[in-house]
């Protein structure tokens, strides 16, 4: 089962426990207009999420870059699910002070993520250049770039990708086949046969898999890291998933057909995991329960701690526009 | 006739147009089935079909660019931005190819790009652009900014209308917060128009968009100490009413220039530099300029709150114009 | 050979003379200093240029979109070549009145072209703007766009390509692969193993062909044609030629191996079809320099009636941003 | 030791720049074999190798994104657009994510995006692009302006050490036009000091790159009619010098702005705008700005010529402050 320990496949679960427990606090928060802004669920996708950003070596300074739907591959490369909180209630001691909503935030060289800007597509020149950095500086790391389906339409995807491909950085991009982009079809999105054959145009590798199936995303994109860190050039890995919820909380999602979302929910990735680790013998129910239980525990603690927290103070409203003024330290 | 929502009138302009003209359709991303982001378009997918109605990938360069090129053909494109911040994806193309049609030309391209604008909801850096400045020095654009509901439909018309590319600005924060009792009749508020929302002697304020409502807070209050304050509602900024600007300035002597977007650089320098040149001998004061600071808007309430101008900002200039 | 009549074959070489013919009086006129500004020559790529532009229907509103190489293609359309050295010379009377520059001129609905703008890619969403209106005004019209392996790099023109491939736009796009983008090899622009591979990103038809084969590159660009005239959606044809000469007039192209020049000079597609043209017994030498001296004629009176040309009055500079000044009638 | 050229100018800051510090490398299209279009970094691939000097795909998007990222990772980028007409395709990527990393994130961002910008070139309308104004009102991205040898080398410099990105526009009608003897140590112009180019006190003329050059040819005229004519080249529009704009202005009490970009909506009108608010009780006249005609940048000389600023119509102006 994979090459990874029990103890990983433990951490493996953890990290999908932490991300549906913390969106669902999240969802709570909303619901008492504690949370600003809109709220983006990624209910059905935490598996290939937390599985892709697994697969990476942060000790080795490689970096991950989420969208909006990513927080389980954040919290893999450590982010803290406070500071997420926090983001969220747009508070004044959070990663960016107030000024950045939800898991845009991050350095990628020193937290191992870096959160992308709303402008679909822009991460990807952003992360080429992370990986030409680390090249130059003579660094074995590797970037991890998530997609949409609807994002990887955008001119920035792709000149970032032919740009990343021609130069053989290493660079592995997991485009989230996840059936929509806000009410958009893929069908609308792309006529291409699948969003791997995009590959064919970059020159690089590309390859179509099941996005709800952990082990399976863990090991295609450990070797597509592999690959890239061994000088192997982009892999464009297409994971085909589900959008479980509408775009935002706002959206009721009426241009899903409800069959959809029928059928996708018996394929829900984190229950198939458990069943699995259940089955393999790697884990008891139990167990899996004092998980739970653990996460519960760190999602409570990580709200009192947010909700506890300063909002911005709006003197700050006008300082660090530019770095030298000192208002970052 | 009951009262028209800002966002109503520009579903009901595009709806109207739409039915007058066949060669008018629009173009975006989630426009048809779901209506838009903020529904604004909804309903007329059903109205006009999937050819008029079109939903693209997330693409603002093809948007805006498959529109001036439907444009070229005699089509009358409404190209619809999710969010005004996301029309700087599509920045080269509207600038270097729509824009430059009649200049270096002759050809009409008659393309509205439409979308929702401006702060004070709380969106964030990313979506609370006013985008107007973006576009005040790259030549063949024009631009509207509503601040009515009555002129986000009348504007949107005579956008739809004209023969040349058109920015419209709507502010998001005017979508379902203001309402107006709306003319049955077809009308257009023509482009280039102010119009002088308050008539006054002592002070003149000019403005467009949300601000509109902070200057008339502002003057309310002023109106207590007896200074009566002329509002210049500019609604259109490329071409902008220089005479109204002009002739409010020669008789209140005093003015400030309000708007949304940060001060550097935004569209008020455009307007207190004319003022300056033109209305030179008119003025008893300062030029003041209140607007954004220069930064872009943060999320969190305070922060976006300090960032934005506001009545005090607007007081306290007024006051110090009128001691002057 | 092909289904084009005998005249047809004639009016093909017709253009083919005519463009070189007119490039190199371009030439004379830019060392005289009255062409003002870059001089682009399609040396070596006259070929691929008329046989595309050649294929389309302009009696049914066809429109190509020609590259600043593509001086054959707009001459089939019609462009008089008077009207192209006027613009060279910055002329008041030429197309654009000497507000812009070369063969960026023309309008998609009385003219059959639409020049280029300099922004490499851009032109592709027009491209596909115009196919749509096309549509929509129940037309069967069908457009061609040119586009470089440089500019088969931008995000407007992967934009472009994609939202014209998910509408099933009657479109055809020439990549010409002329071996440079300026000085950057096609290897260093993309990593794909052909340029049409970018097909599969669109999921449109894709092809690679000989552009220096007058007859192949015909009769693909007419099957493309007419498939997307009824409703076969996009077509990318990837021609494979070469730049003969430098980018522009002031580049000595000294990062070009001189074999590979010598190799394609061996190719010149003029020569070849001229070649076969009399081989097969539609023409004779004779009769092939017959229209040589037809086009030097031509050449020759639009020379005199662009040299004759008034320049711009400066007194109009200020005129004409919006269409209804009526500063252009 | 000779004169060095404006363009050599920038490619000894870039050489000695990347002989000083590993971290900073180039990248554009064909700035490698073929040195350039304008052959500015001729000969850096040689000394520094084609890591250090990277040709890329035509991908403005990717250019400038892939420099941001790697600016965030400690490298120091040089980003050139072939033209900066062109750094309208990358528009997005520099304002939104670039010039956001400050202030959003505490990110620094050293990047710099230079290339040839201005017209008097016959370069037409998208080869003679003055690209400051489009970002000024979009926070976050230093911008400067060298018109002299000197400036070019120093300011360069400065923006490759500056920690944020920096927008750094050369005068391509400069490039083999002016030539100064430059000392021989290393020295860099700060960020946002303005020049006095010329001492007076009769008025002041603010410019900045190309248009230094007109304004000398002017002071010149005017000198013979006994006026004297003080000179600020700003050099760096963000942040510019105000102090140094309103101590002339307190001096002289008249002033043209005088920049090469369209009139609406250019720098200028910032310069103005900030003028008319804090040195209004200074001024005996309207402040002028002259400028080019609001429209692109057309291609025949005679239009060219007409379209941009000259001397004539600074004089002209000149006399007419002089005369109020
Ligand atoms: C360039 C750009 N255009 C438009 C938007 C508005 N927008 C935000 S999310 C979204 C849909 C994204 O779909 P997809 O990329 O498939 O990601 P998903 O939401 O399915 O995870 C859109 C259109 C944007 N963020 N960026
Ligand atoms: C977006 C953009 N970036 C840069 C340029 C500058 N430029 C003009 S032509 C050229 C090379 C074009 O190469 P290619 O597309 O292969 O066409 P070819 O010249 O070979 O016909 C470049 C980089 C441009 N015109 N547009
Ligand atoms: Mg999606
Ligand atoms: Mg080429």
């Amino acid at each position: 089962m994979s090459e990874l320990s029990n103890e990983q496949l433990l951490d493996i679960d953890y990290y999908l426990r932490l991300t549906r427990t913390l969106e669902e606090r999240l969802v709570a928060l909303f619901r008492q207009a504690k949370v600003i802004g809109g709220l983006y669920r990624s209910l059905g996708q935490e598996g290939e999420s937390v599985a892709a950003a697994y697969a990476l070596d942060y000790k080795q300074g490689d970096v991950v870059q989420p969208l909006i739907r990513n927080i389980g591959a954040i919290l893999v490369a450590g982010a803290k699910p406070a500071d997420i909180i926090k983001q969220y209630m747009a508070k004044g001691d959070g990663p960016t002070r107030g000024r950045e909503l939800n898991i845009h935030f991050g350095h990628p060289a020193r937290d191992g993520f870096i959160g992308q800007i709303s402008m679909l597509g822009d991460m990807i020149p952003v992360m080429a250049g992370i990986a030409l950095a680390g090249r130059m500086q003579k660094r074995k790391l590797v970037t991890l770039a998530f997609i949409g389906d609807g994002g990887s339409s955008t001119g920035a995807f792709w000149e970032g990708m032919n740009f990343a491909s021609v130069q053989k950085l290493p660079m592995v991009v997991i485009v989230e086949n996840n059936g929509y982009a806000y009410s958009t079809p893929t069908s609308k999105q792309t006529a291409a046969r699948t969003l791997a054959d995009k590959s064919y145009a970059f020159g690089c590798a590309g390859v179509t898999i099941d996005g709800n199936d952990v082990l399976g995303v863990y090991d295609t994109t450990k070797r597509a890291i592999e690959n890239a860190r061994s000088g192997g050039g982009v892999t464009l890995i297409e994971v085909m998933t589900f959008r479980m919820k509408g775009h935002a909380e706002h959206d009721n999602q009426a241009y899903v057909p409800k069959e959809l979302i029928a059928e996708w929910a018996e394929k829900d990735a984190v229950v198939r995991f458990e069943n699995l680790l259940v089955e393999r013998g790697v884990a008891t129910r139990e167990q899996l329960d004092a998980i739970q239980q653990r996460v519960k525990k760190e999602v409570d603690d990580a709200t009192d701690e947010a909700d506890r927290s300063p909002m911005p103070d709006p003197a700050h409203a006008g300082k660090g526009l530019f770095i030298e003024d000192g208002y970052w330290g | 006739m009951p009262e028209t929502t800002y966002i109503d009138a520009i579903t009901q302009a595009m709806s109207e147009e739409m039915a007058r003209d066949e060669r008018v359709f629009l173009i975006g991303e989630d426009v048809g089935a779901y209506g838009g982001a903020f529904k604004t378009s909804y309903g007329l997918l059903d109205k006009f079909g999937a050819e008029r109605v079109i939903d693209t990938p997330i693409s603002e360069i093809a948007i805006i660019g498959a529109a001036s090129g439907a444009a070229l053909m005699g089509m009358r494109p409404i190209a619809e931005m999710q969010f005004l911040d996301f029309i700087t994806c599509g920045y080269d193309i509207l600038v270097n190819f729509a824009a430059m049609n009649s200049y270096l030309f002759g050809r009409a391209c008659p393309i509205v790009v439409r979308g929702p604008a401006g702060g004070g909801t709380h969106g964030g850096p990313y979506h609370s652009i006013n985008p107007e400045a973006m576009f005040l020095n790259r030549p063949g654009l024009k631009i509207v900014a509503p601040g009515t509901a009555y002129d986000a439909k009348g504007l949107l018309k005579a956008a739809i209308r004209d023969d040349n590319p058109v920015l419209y600005i709507e502010h998001k924060y005017l979508y379902r917060r203001i309402k107006e009792n709306l003319p049955d009749d077809d009308y257009i508020v023509p482009i280039g128009k102010a119009n002088v929302r308050r008539r006054g002697k002592d002070l003149t304020i000019i403005t467009w968009g949300a601000m509109l409502y902070v200057a008339d807070d502002a003057a309310d209050e002023l109106a207590k100490d007896n200074v009566s304050t002329e509002i210049i509602d500019l609604r259109s900024i490329v071409p902008f009413d220089e005479d109204a600007i002009l002739e409010s300035v020669a008789k209140t002597n005093r003015v400030i220039i309000l708007h949304e977007a940060p001060l550097t650089g935004g569209a008020g320098a455009e307007f207190a530099a004319r003022i300056a040149e033109k209305a030179f001998d008119y003025l008893d004061a300062p030029i003041k300029r209140i607007a954004a600071l220069d930064v872009p808007t943060p999320y969190s309430p305070p922060l976006e709150a300090a960032a934005l101008p506001d009545k005090t900002r607007v007081l306290q200039a007024a006051r110090e114009l009128l001691a002057y």
